[in-house]
């Protein structure tokens, strides 16, 4: 059952001629900061802002899967929490996992199963835990992001980058990267999740959609998808390359 | 052990077929099975529908509820889906509180009713800001074999077109017919590598879970998308499965205006 | 602690002469619609009608039982689960058991696990799922002669056919097969079900009640019962033959 | 292991006697443990009683609320029966929400009571389709020696009879004894064969749980009735073990009158 | 999260000169009664009053573990379970454990762990019920006092006896095991547990505080309690003693 | 396995260099981590900080809300205290509801807020029996390295201290501070033996979940205490304990001035 209000607000106006209401272009993101390695506990972590998202991402293993009978003999079973702190949205959230948590979490493990390496630790088990902190839209492709980053932190191989970030529809225009108005008055929200491999994006690993978008646009929405991608990307790549700078520094 | 080698065959079995270009029950790749249709088969409902996709077999039932709308939309009626995979329609579902695959499937059928605003949900509204109808969607798995999403949004839809507002009985006015103003449509297609089956039986869905389900309105325009499961999609197949899934929900759409 | 008012509620006229609410003799039957083998995942299954009840039975297995250390060495283990659909009553029914389903599979259970011969089938499971799509008084009794079918078509080896009815007390007189009406504002409820062996009754293999009745009135139910049984296990076979009839035409 | 063993040796000794017309401890078949109730126990229960049956203990607590009436029945109160088999009263029970067997017990208790009107709810009324009194029954196992479950009716009837309606706490007027009307009486008996014990020990039940529940009125009115276990009943065998359910409940009214 | 009202309410008056609301002197104790062996079932058992609590104590054990991956093969596992019977309370406690029971289970536990002899019983269990019939102020000692003598009821060797009492600040002036009144209106409440070998007070087995005291407050407190289990401790070993004389008479 | 060795071989390590009179990070046995407090890192919340206490790492959140006051306190404010121990936060960290770990850790933060009486409930009373504020005190745990508590302790009442009520938002007058008034500060020490250490890593606990936590206010009255795990205490410890408790809490009291 739906725990909270899915219905669309009454209307705002989102797009001021080319800009929009925080004033960023139609194809531009939102700050990102990001922070490989952040935790000690964890095998791998990743600390992560997106506009006013704040994430921390952490990956255990691989590991002995507890109890046994959850183990698969052929390869490593993925394991994938996206979990609101109660104090991350306006309205104090209930702990535990709603049945938006649970859909986020299963569609995120599928896309991250689809690029781990998994056959290479048969019997093991790979847990990737996501909290969300402050969640602001996209809080789902901030969590992808930062557990992609929080894999290679960890070692985990994978067979490329999983890079994630939605488009909307706002007043009949599409842009990358909605904030929480764009989400909440808006017409359309399509997170997407890609493979990078070798500097260039090669497939989807997660595509979701709700609201109401013809095909045009959605081409609209996989190039700026695209666009926002690539340049999260390149912020991916910068935040493990200190996090390996740093260590180096430390280590020799 | 032996279900596993089945499985195995099964898998071979439906991907060398594939390799042939054929399915393994003779359907044409963007073909659906045979759909049927039974309204109101459940009285005491404020509308119900029994749908059939060849051997899968879902029922919906619509109960209405008076109660207090959201604050931020004190005007409008209220929806909520739900959907049980009791363990009578499957081998493989077992009793208890809805797991992630009964989860997703009723935000996916809930995300295209809502988005194609299938509901005029300002016509819910009894009294602004205190009292307005809850619809209850409760989906009823009775036989999986194969494509339950699909059966489900199709038997939700009939299932509301079907629907009287029961206000006698809660003794607000007369009872009226639930306005449903759009017809939303989804269609699941198994993709197998480079290559997609639309409404995958459950034998099909041997070679693996790797779905993708695009929901589109009487316009046209796509409502909902999902997809499901751990592959890796290209960008040109996407578009080639949009419109498949157009044009099958156009047919589909037909079929529905004359229940 | 109970769901839902028990209460028996304020009174209404349910006997008119030698006729009830609904024009029934009060010997007489609500209208059954039987059909064996309507689905195709389940091992065996049934759909029946019993006045308004609307109830289908599935029967998984004899097949194995997980996890291990559920298995009885010696027999099968039984599991019977009565089940409500949420639209299956005037007001919604939140999903998931209540105390009063738990009951109902309990009692329906023991009187299945009474006949089906479980020793033959050592470590294996026999699982009976019925759900409720609608609900009028008597859906236990609906539920037991859909499952007694079900498990038929299933093949499961069983001393006879379990067949169900109650008899309610309504305005002072028993009557057979009450509907909601006699339930709600009646007396007693008096849900049996026998064991029918050879064409004829042999044991009881579920009784309860509650309401008011004296020793003799429980003779009367037991005389009423004892006829609407029979006549429910005649349209049981019916329903059995014509599934084998028409399999035979199908293969033959 | 050595548990299974023992039930084993258990349950051929019990079928021998049995064989030889004996009951392991002596009694005859028709004949309960000694009773020994103990009344008002709890103080800041509205009502409370402990019952001993032989060794088996429980206890039965009542406390009251003021709440809203079902809407069917605007003026009457409403008894809410609930029992928890604590894993003190017995080796075999685990801690955890109610499982199938309390909930049996916590329902066939509350039959009685209902079914016999043993409370009249309409003076439970305070202002109608408003506030009625709620009756907290609650059914504390302490030692789990057999037949727990006539243990608990004796137990909730004997509470219900000490329960004083606690409106001077809630400030709705003086406080009056809970009206109490009659008198039901669970008499359970361990079908074996064609032979039937009432009130049976933890070691007869051994043989299996094979039982049959009668409560009758004080107007020897059968009110409540549960066949509990996997087994068959004839009817002949149904309607003896009916007469001495009657008798011995009569006996055991007239002892609960005196307490 | 609370469940209940854990805030101070208003003021009452708790002290009158030299005596407390109920007449006690500071450092007097409420009536208690201890009897042990009441239950037939368990292998060792207590009932015990102490003021207005009524609580009733089983042990089983030591016993097998299941399922067994929860075994320890080095010693006995524990279990602790405080129970509150929902008439116990004023207002109906919803039944099922709460936070602040499984807070007391927790270093009721730990405190019973530390004087068992867990390591002559590898891979046992060893199960200590608690079922607070009635509940006033200081249940939680009374359960622990009960236990105590439950288990060596149940024969399972221990460093010695464990005794529980707890001691208040109300009016400004510490007082020894204090009733509902003076927990609920008093400044501090400070529950006790000690290890009583060879009749002295060995080491403190629990010990919390919640309230407002200085550090004289607190070695006043401990005076206090510590004169109070020794008095519980006689009361302990007679009613011990009680049983065993009186199984002595009947099996001799 | 291969764990279990480990934990073993820290455990020896950290006894035998305790033996030495050292801690295996070179620390004095009477001193903390460094201590890093964050303050407003979360902008949703009314208030919040995030404490470092060496590697271990919490987050506290303070969100409120409007609610009814409790019957026997109804001019005063309600705080709601809760921890999530998620499985981001430690290996041996598992999903799920709250354990008795978190439990236990919510509550000894709770008392000691509540017992120095930290927020003046007084001053959060909307309209006496109907509305006052609750206030939710959230811990998260990130990163569990040892002493989550006093972690968890400094986190909630650096949140506090930044904390604005929000009753703009909740169209009830103007924002303001929440009142703060106390600080209290929890000191945990790690028990064996006859020593102690406070602030114990997650590496010296390998020798046990042996703690004493004392909790004081700016009066260097104690205000919460509890000892948690297996282990006797001597009486004489405890005061040395306490007197150590005392005097790092008035240091740690100087640096939460400051923030």
């Amino acid at each position: 059952m739906s725990e909270s209000n899915e219905e669309k607000k009454d209307e705002i106006q989102l797009i001021f001629g080319d800009k929009r209401l925080d004033g960023r272009r139609f194809d531009e993101l939102r700050n990102i900061k990001i922070e490989a390695g952040i935790l000690k506990r964890a095998d791998g972590s990743c600390y992560l802002e997106m506009g006013k998202n704040i994430v921390v991402a952490a990956v255990y293993g691989p590991r002995e899967v507890h109890p046994r009978h959850l183990q698969n003999p052929s390869k490593a079973v993925i394991r994938y929490r996206y979990n609101m702190a109660p104090f991350s949205v306006e309205e104090r959230k209930r702990p535990g996992p709603d049945r938006r948590s649970v859909e986020i979490s299963k569609v995120s493990r599928e896309a991250l199963e689809a690029v781990i390496m998994k056959e290479l630790f048969p019997r093991s088990g790979i847990d990737i835990f996501v909290e969300v902190l402050q969640a602001d839209a996209g809080s789902r492709t901030a969590c992808l992001n930062a557990a992609s980053v929080a894999l290679v932190d960890a070692g985990v191989p994978m067979k490329g980058m999983i890079t994630s970030v939605a488009v909307a529809k706002a007043d009949g225009v599409m842009v990358l990267d909605p904030m929480k108005e764009e989400d909440n008055y808006g017409e359309a929200d399509i997170p997407f999740a890609f493979l990078i491999r070798g500097g260039k994006i090669e497939s989807i690993a997660l595509l979701q959609m709700d609201g109401r978008v013809t095909k045009d646009e959605l081409r609209e929405a996989f190039k700026l998808a695209k666009k926002g991608a690539m340049e999260i990307y390149k912020l991916q790549k910068e935040a493990i390359m200190k996090k390996y700078i740093s260590e180096s520094v430390e280590n020799g | 052990m032996v279900e596993d080698i089945l499985v195995d065959i099964k898998k071979d079995y439906v991907l060398s077929k594939l390799r042939e270009g054929e399915r393994i029950d003779g359907r044409k790749f963007d073909e659906f099975r045979k759909i049927e249709i039974q309204t109101n088969v459940i009285s005491k409902a404020e509308g119900s529908a029994l749908v059939k996709l060849g051997n899968t077999q879902v029922i919906v039932g619509i109960k209405m509820q008076i109660g207090e709308p959201f604050p931020d939309t004190p005007d409008k009626g209220i929806i909520i889906t739900n959907a049980e995979l009791v363990p009578l329609a499957s081998p493989t579902f077992e009793p208890g509180p809805p797991d992630e695959f009964s989860i997703e499937l009723a935000r996916v059928v809930d995300r295209g009713i809502r988005e194609s605003e299938a509901v005029d949900l300002n016509k819910l509204c009894i009294e602004e800001g205190e009292k307005v109808w809850l619809i209850f969607i409760d989906i009823h798995a009775l036989d999986d074999d194969g494509n339950l999403l699909d059966a489900s949004s199709l038997a939700a839809i009939s299932a509301l077109l079907m629907t009287t507002v029961p206000a006698e009985r809660f003794e607000v006015g007369d009872n009226y017919p639930l306005p449903v103003r759009n017809l939303p449509v989804s269609v699941t297609s198994l993709v197998i590598g480079d290559k997609f089956l639309v409404d995958p039986s459950k034998d099909e869905v041997s070679v693996g879970n790797t779905f993708l389900t695009i929901t589109t309105d009487q316009d046209d325009n796509i409502v909902a998308m999902q997809k499901s499961g751990s592959y890796l999609l290209k960008e040109d197949k996407f578009f080639e499965i949009l419109d498949v899934s157009l044009s099958k929900a156009r047919e589909i759409r037909e079929y529905l205006k004359n229940i």
